[in-house]
């Protein structure tokens, strides 16, 4: 178990491009998240837990659909760390499981409405499903 | 050919415990040069040292190989020996066999093994010696000071008061600096102005300073000892002499709405000013972009008022040159801009400012008069909220901040949060902070003083976004301890601008040849040992032009740059290192490797008249070496392609020689 | 001048309007858009995980397109154009993931990342010129007080958008000064509107785009004028009576086509 | 003691500041390591010329070491720089031209740092010992 948790640290690691031991601990990226309310793991934790190979909980979170990708954490931190691009590498490692997709062609049509933009439906699939 | 004499020392049984001396002395006789050989139990005695002395005499010695402890021990010993002997100094060579030899092999044989061949490589070293005499060069007994900050007038005063002539070179029309807007002091509360305005005074009234005020550096020549130096005084078209800073022609100006740069433009000065009550030199200056009459000619109101006559539209910039010992470099510091950090708002509020703005709001002398108003309403906030590092620490663009921590943030952020709370105890202080880093006398008995006796509430976190939205400034924040993300309606918002070098030192590092870092800080010639060196000789360092620096940091930094400088001008002469490196100018190709690769700016280059093969003249640029500002570090004579660089004392002959010697 | 046009799902579907109008001015300001063979979907979002090639090849090619015709390309949805830049600059910094694409595309010469890719708002500021536009506005929006909205798929991430400062962002209002009116600069004008969850969370996304036109209107806005369809809807659906509109319907009403291709 | 036993020749370049002083501190508390380091005091680690170090191969030794300040700690600010440089072109170019890696080295060593120089001096002796005597560079002009 504690083998494959660093297996799977490293990966997220090299397929996030990101390397959490850069960060200082400021919480600036929690400071600036317009999701922050919404999440039960914050950005900063989130950085935290990858670096200290405590995936489980995190895949486990709601807190990976909350994040809205829009990168002000990337902008914002003073030391380059790029939360966001790990929220998405460990986002990509649970729905790349069997049968993990967050959302499904089924679920869509009860959340649709009229005026709804197809980039919605179309950019909702890329984020959350296989 | 030398005539080398060998003298090969016991050191008791340091030496000869382990090396068979008489063997080593023997053995080395019959080494080329060598006329004279032998051994003594301590050759750093008087009595070894006459030995040497009366050899010299005797055998006409030209050269000296002495086989003892560490030449970093008594090599300067028996070069003394030498010289009263009447042969040069740096004739002697030491073989270091007790440090290199006797003192890490147990056996004789090997000892003594190795102490001869440490002997021959020695003796083929001497073999190439040539005398070296130490070049000499008169120090002008003066110094100059650029930059008139707490920094520069320290170290003024110091060297002034040692007896030596000090000018002291600052941009603005004051000295004073940055301390001079500062309120009050951390860690004693004491105001800014009531300690610094007394020391410029003294620098006024001191008959050894002279101030060249709203002047800058124009061209720096020459080295250690002489450099000559142009100053270009800006023509303030005030007469400097006659001009009493009575004020009347201030009163009198009506272009009245300049930005105040001193008030750090939240209130407005005339077009002819004086920036504060208790400026040194105590003169008006007319701003020519401001001013009517020199943009349009019309006005002269200044000129009609001024009781004294001091007004001249017509004056000039002057240039003065002077010749200084050494240099003192005390550029200080400015905030960084705040433009990359709008997530603040800094520009689309007035009412977010930085640390270097709150200190003129809650000065006496400020836009406000001292009284803490908000700059967009004049209204008493209630919230504040102070933001820590900003742009320091900050590694991710080098466009946006700076990856250092600017050092003085922590502790006049709790100085400001401190004095509202005390002032107005019905204001609500936060300051969001990274780490607090306090270390100094008092400081965080003071930062926790803030904390606990006046209800500061420190919020480990960052803000995120500050959002103006009616007369309020939301701030979007966290805070990492209770895992919350924090939204509070704040009036006001202060930023802890990280702060960055003086723009002015980059083209004046450059005039000097003295390095920076990557952050246009001045470096040292030594992190640890030489902290107020410049690695160019004569040229010394003070304050925050080095790193971030608080006040008493700066104050005895720019003490002990003042005293080592003195050191410098009390001697009438400066001895060299006759180690130095020295140019075959026949052989120089004029590529400027050399001159790239120096540290201290020592080798130029020159176009010098040659005698060719054909009895033709040429004219060819080649490697100077100013022997009183090269070290001997050698990387020259490396670096250089076409191998006319050669170091005195360390010739590439001379460590071929030993190889060889070695690897008989 | 013709680029290359890469107009998106939306533009074809729930925003012709944004598309309508971006092709009447620019016929006026003398572009040609050129719009892209047989296009395909951008995906609507940029995944930033380096082991998934596969869904940007669609943005590949459209930039390959480009290419071939030596021209650049333009978008106008923000988000087309965020997914279309972060590609070419992962095909221009990322060797294995050029590697990789161009292996799926199978083309002579490999896609290497060439193409200059704009948004048609930079079109407007690098290629036409503020000034040039200024010119031919024949309905200038006097009076008119316009709250520019950025979002954050323009503007982030900054190191590969370089559209304009992140945090201060001038180029929407420059081009409202060029139509005449006056910019109204508000700071939630690069914070998100929620639109990635509008489906999944819409009282979430709600919040977010309340906040937005709450803090716009707290500056007096007229209107708030926005280059993506998601953000619109966000903003429309869920924020306060102030309108939100395409910033190309604004272009097209200050260069006089507005009527125009209504009445035609 | 053996009588055949071979014993490598090696040249220590020590920079005066740091390695030369190493070197003392190491004598100083009788810090054993083999008497085959010879020493050659230099100003600085940079003022070692490549050249000399292919002399001393030519000239027979077996190993030549550059010591030199620890980085950052340069008494003439950024000498040992040079050094790493110069050292990492030429190391490759002796490698290319068959002299052992191990031949050659190039260490930080400060004043304070004799256990070090010693520990360097054994471990760099016995590398050397190994490879055994170097012939590639030697010129037979001046055999031993």
């Amino acid at each position: 178990m504690h083998n494959d948790n660093t297996r799977l640290t490293q990966e997220i690691i090299r397929a996030s491009g990101v390397n959490p031991s850069k960060c200082m601990k400021c919480g600036k990226c929690s400071a600036t998240c317009p999701a922050y309310d919404e999440m039960e793991y914050h950005p900063h934790q989130f950085v935290y837990m990858v670096e200290s190979g405590d995936l489980e909980p995190l895949m486990n979170s709601k807190s990976l659909y909350k994040c809205l990708s829009c990168f002000a954490c990337i902008d914002r931190c003073p030391r380059g760390v790029e939360p966001a691009k790990l929220v998405e590498a460990v986002r990509f490692a649970v729905i790349r499981q069997q049968g993990a997709d967050h959302m499904t062609p089924d679920d869509v049509p009860a959340k649709l409405n009229e005026d709804i933009p197809q980039q919605a439906i179309v950019s909702a699939f890329r984020k959350y499903r296989k | 050919m030398q005539r080398i004499g060998v003298f090969v020392c016991w050191c008791g049984s340091n030496i000869a415990g382990t090396v068979d001396v008489h063997t080593v002395a023997e053995a080395l006789k019959s080494e080329p040069g060598v006329v004279f050989s032998t051994d003594y139990q301590y050759m750093c005695s008087q009595a070894g040292q006459d030995i040497i002395k009366n050899a010299i005499k005797e055998h006409n010695l030209t050269g000296i190989v002495v086989c003892s402890c560490s030449p970093r021990m008594h090599e300067a010993t028996f070069r003394k020996t030498a010289a009263a002997a009447g042969i040069n100094p740096y004739m002697v060579e030491i073989a270091n066999i007790r440090e290199q030899c006797s003192w890490v092999h147990k056996d004789m044989q090997t000892g003594t093994e190795k102490a001869i061949i440490l002997g021959k490589a020695a003796v083929a070293k001497v073999n190439l010696n040539t005398p070296l005499t130490p070049g000499e060069s008169p120090v002008t007994k003066r110094a100059l000071v650029i930059g008139g900050g707490i920094a520069g007038i320290q170290t003024a005063l110091d060297i002034a008061d040692a007896g030596f002539p000090v000018d002291i070179v600052e941009t603005k029309p004051t000295i004073g600096g940055k301390m001079a807007q500062l309120d009050k002091t951390f860690p004693t509360l004491d105001c800014a102005a009531c300690i610094l305005t007394p020391k410029m005074v003294d620098v006024a009234q001191n008959e050894n300073i002279r101030i060249f005020s709203y002047s800058e550096v124009q061209e720096i020549k020459g080295f250690v000892g002489n450099f000559d130096v142009t100053i270009k005084k800006r023509a303030r078209f005030v007469k400097e002499e006659i001009c009493t800073g009575c004020g009347a022609c201030v009163e009198k100006c009506p272009m009245k709405k300049i930005p105040n740069e001193f008030n750090l433009g939240m209130d407005n000065r005339h077009a002819i000013y004086i920036p504060f009550a208790q400026a040194v030199p105590k003169v008006a200056t007319i701003d020519p972009n401001a001013c009517n009459m020199l943009k349009k000619g019309k006005c002269g109101i200044c000129s009609k008022v001024c009781s004294a006559g001091a007004i001249d539209y017509t004056q000039k910039d002057e240039f003065i040159s002077e010749k200084y010992g050494a240099i003192v470099v005390a550029t200080g510091f400015n905030p960084i801009s705040m433009e990359k950090f709008d997530e603040y708002a800094y520009s689309q509020s007035k009412d977010v400012i930085t640390s270097l703005e709150f200190e003129r709001l809650t000065n006496a002398a400020g836009p406000t008069a001292g009284k803490l108003l908000r700059p967009s309403d004049l209204k008493h906030p209630h919230t504040i909220v102070f933001v820590q590092c900003v742009g320091s620490r900050c590694a991710a663009c080098a466009e946006k901040g700076k990856e250092y921590c600017s050092k003085i943030c922590c502790m006049y952020t709790a100085k400001h949060a401190m004095l509202v709370r005390d002032k107005y105890p019905d204001t609500e202080v936060y300051v969001f902070y990274i780490d607090v880093r306090t270390p100094g006398k008092n400081f965080d008995e003071f930062y926790r003083r803030a904390v606990e006796e006046y209800g500061v509430k420190y919020v480990k976190g960052m803000v995120g976004k500050v959002t103006p939205e009616g007369d309020k400034l939301k701030v979007q924040a966290s805070d990492l301890i209770a895992n919350k993300q924090l939204h509070i309606d704040a009036d006001l918002v202060v930023l802890a601008a990280a702060i960055e070098p003086d723009k002015s030192a980059r083209p004046l590092a450059t005039m000097l040849t003295a390095s920076m870092d990557t952050n246009d800080f001045f470096t040292e010639a030594h992190p640890k040992l030489r902290p107020v060196e410049s690695p160019t000789a004569g040229v010394f360092l003070s304050g925050a032009c080095q790193g971030p620096k608080d006040i008493p940091e700066t104050v005895s930094q720019a003490s002990a740059a003042a005293s080592k400088v003195i050191g410098l001008l009390v001697k009438d002469k400066l001895t060299g290192n006759p180690c130095v490196a020295s140019p075959n100018e026949l052989m120089c190709n004029g590529c400027s490797t050399c001159e790239r690769v120096c540290p201290y700016g020592a080798i130029t280059y020159e176009d010098k008249e040659f005698m060719m093969p054909d009895r033709s003249k040429a004219i060819r640029r080649v490697a100077q070496v100013n022997p009183a500002v090269c070290q001997g570090c050698g990387a020259c004579t490396v670096a250089c392609m076409s191998g006319a660089m050669d170091l005195r004392g360390f010739m590439g002959s001379q460590i071929i020689a030993e190889v060889d010697a070695i690897c008989k | 001048m013709i680029v290359s046009y890469f107009p998106g799902c939306t533009l074809k579907t729930k925003a012709q309007d944004l598309d309508m109008y971006a092709r009447k001015c620019a016929e006026v300001l003398g572009v040609t858009l050129e719009e892209i063979d047989n296009w395909q979907c951008c995906g609507g979002v940029f995944t930033t995980v380096n082991n998934d090639a596969v869904t940007k090849l669609s943005s590949v090619r459209a930039l390959d397109f480009a290419r071939s015709k030596t021209q650049p390309l333009v978008s106008v949805c923000s988000a087309c154009h965020n997914v279309l830049k972060q590609t070419n600059h992962a095909v221009q910094t990322d060797k294995a993931f050029a590697d990789k694409v161009n292996l799926y595309m199978g083309n002579e010469s490999p896609y290497d990342g060439s193409t200059q890719v704009y948004h048609y708002l930079e079109m407007l500021r690098d290629l036409v010129g503020f000034d040039a536009i200024k010119e031919k506005v024949v309905n200038p929006l006097k009076g008119k007080k316009i709250a520019a909205y950025y979002g954050c798929l323009l503007l982030r991430p900054s190191g590969v958008m370089q559209m304009d400062d992140p945090e201060n962002p001038q180029i929407f209002e420059d081009l409202i000064r060029a139509l005449g009116a006056e910019p109204v600069i508000y700071a939630m004008r690069n914070e998100c509107c929620g639109g990635y969850v509008t489906m999944e969370s819409p009282e979430f996304a709600a919040k977010k785009s309340k906040a937005i036109t709450d803090n716009a209107a707290s500056f007096g806005a007229d209107m708030i004028v926005t280059a993506c369809p998601l953000c619109k809807y966000n903003l429309e659906k869920n924020g306060n009576s102030v309108p939100v509109v395409y910033f190309t319907e604004l272009l097209a009403e200050a260069l006089g086509v507005k009527e125009d291709t209504q009445n035609a | 003691m053996q009588v055949n036993e071979y014993k490598p020749l090696i040249v220590a370049f020590c920079c005066n500041w740091c390695s030369y002083a190493g070197a003392d501190l190491a004598g100083n508390n009788r810090l054993a390591y083999p008497a085959d380091v010879k020493i050659i005091r230099v100003p600085c680690s940079c003022r070692v010329n490549p050249m000399f170090i292919l002399r001393a191969f030519q000239r027979g030794a077996d190993g030549v070491i550059i010591c030199g300040c620890h980085p950052g700690d340069c008494h003439y600010t950024s000498g040992n720089y040079y050094t790493r440089r110069r050292m990492a072109l030429l190391f490759s170019m002796l490698d290319y031209l068959g002299i052992e890696r191990e031949r050659t080295r190039l260490e930080w060593v400060s004043a304070a740092e004799g256990a070090k120089f010693a520990a360097t001096m054994n471990d760099f002796v016995e590398k050397v010992t190994a490879l055994g005597e170097n012939k590639r560079l030697e010129d037979l002009r001046c055999k031993r």
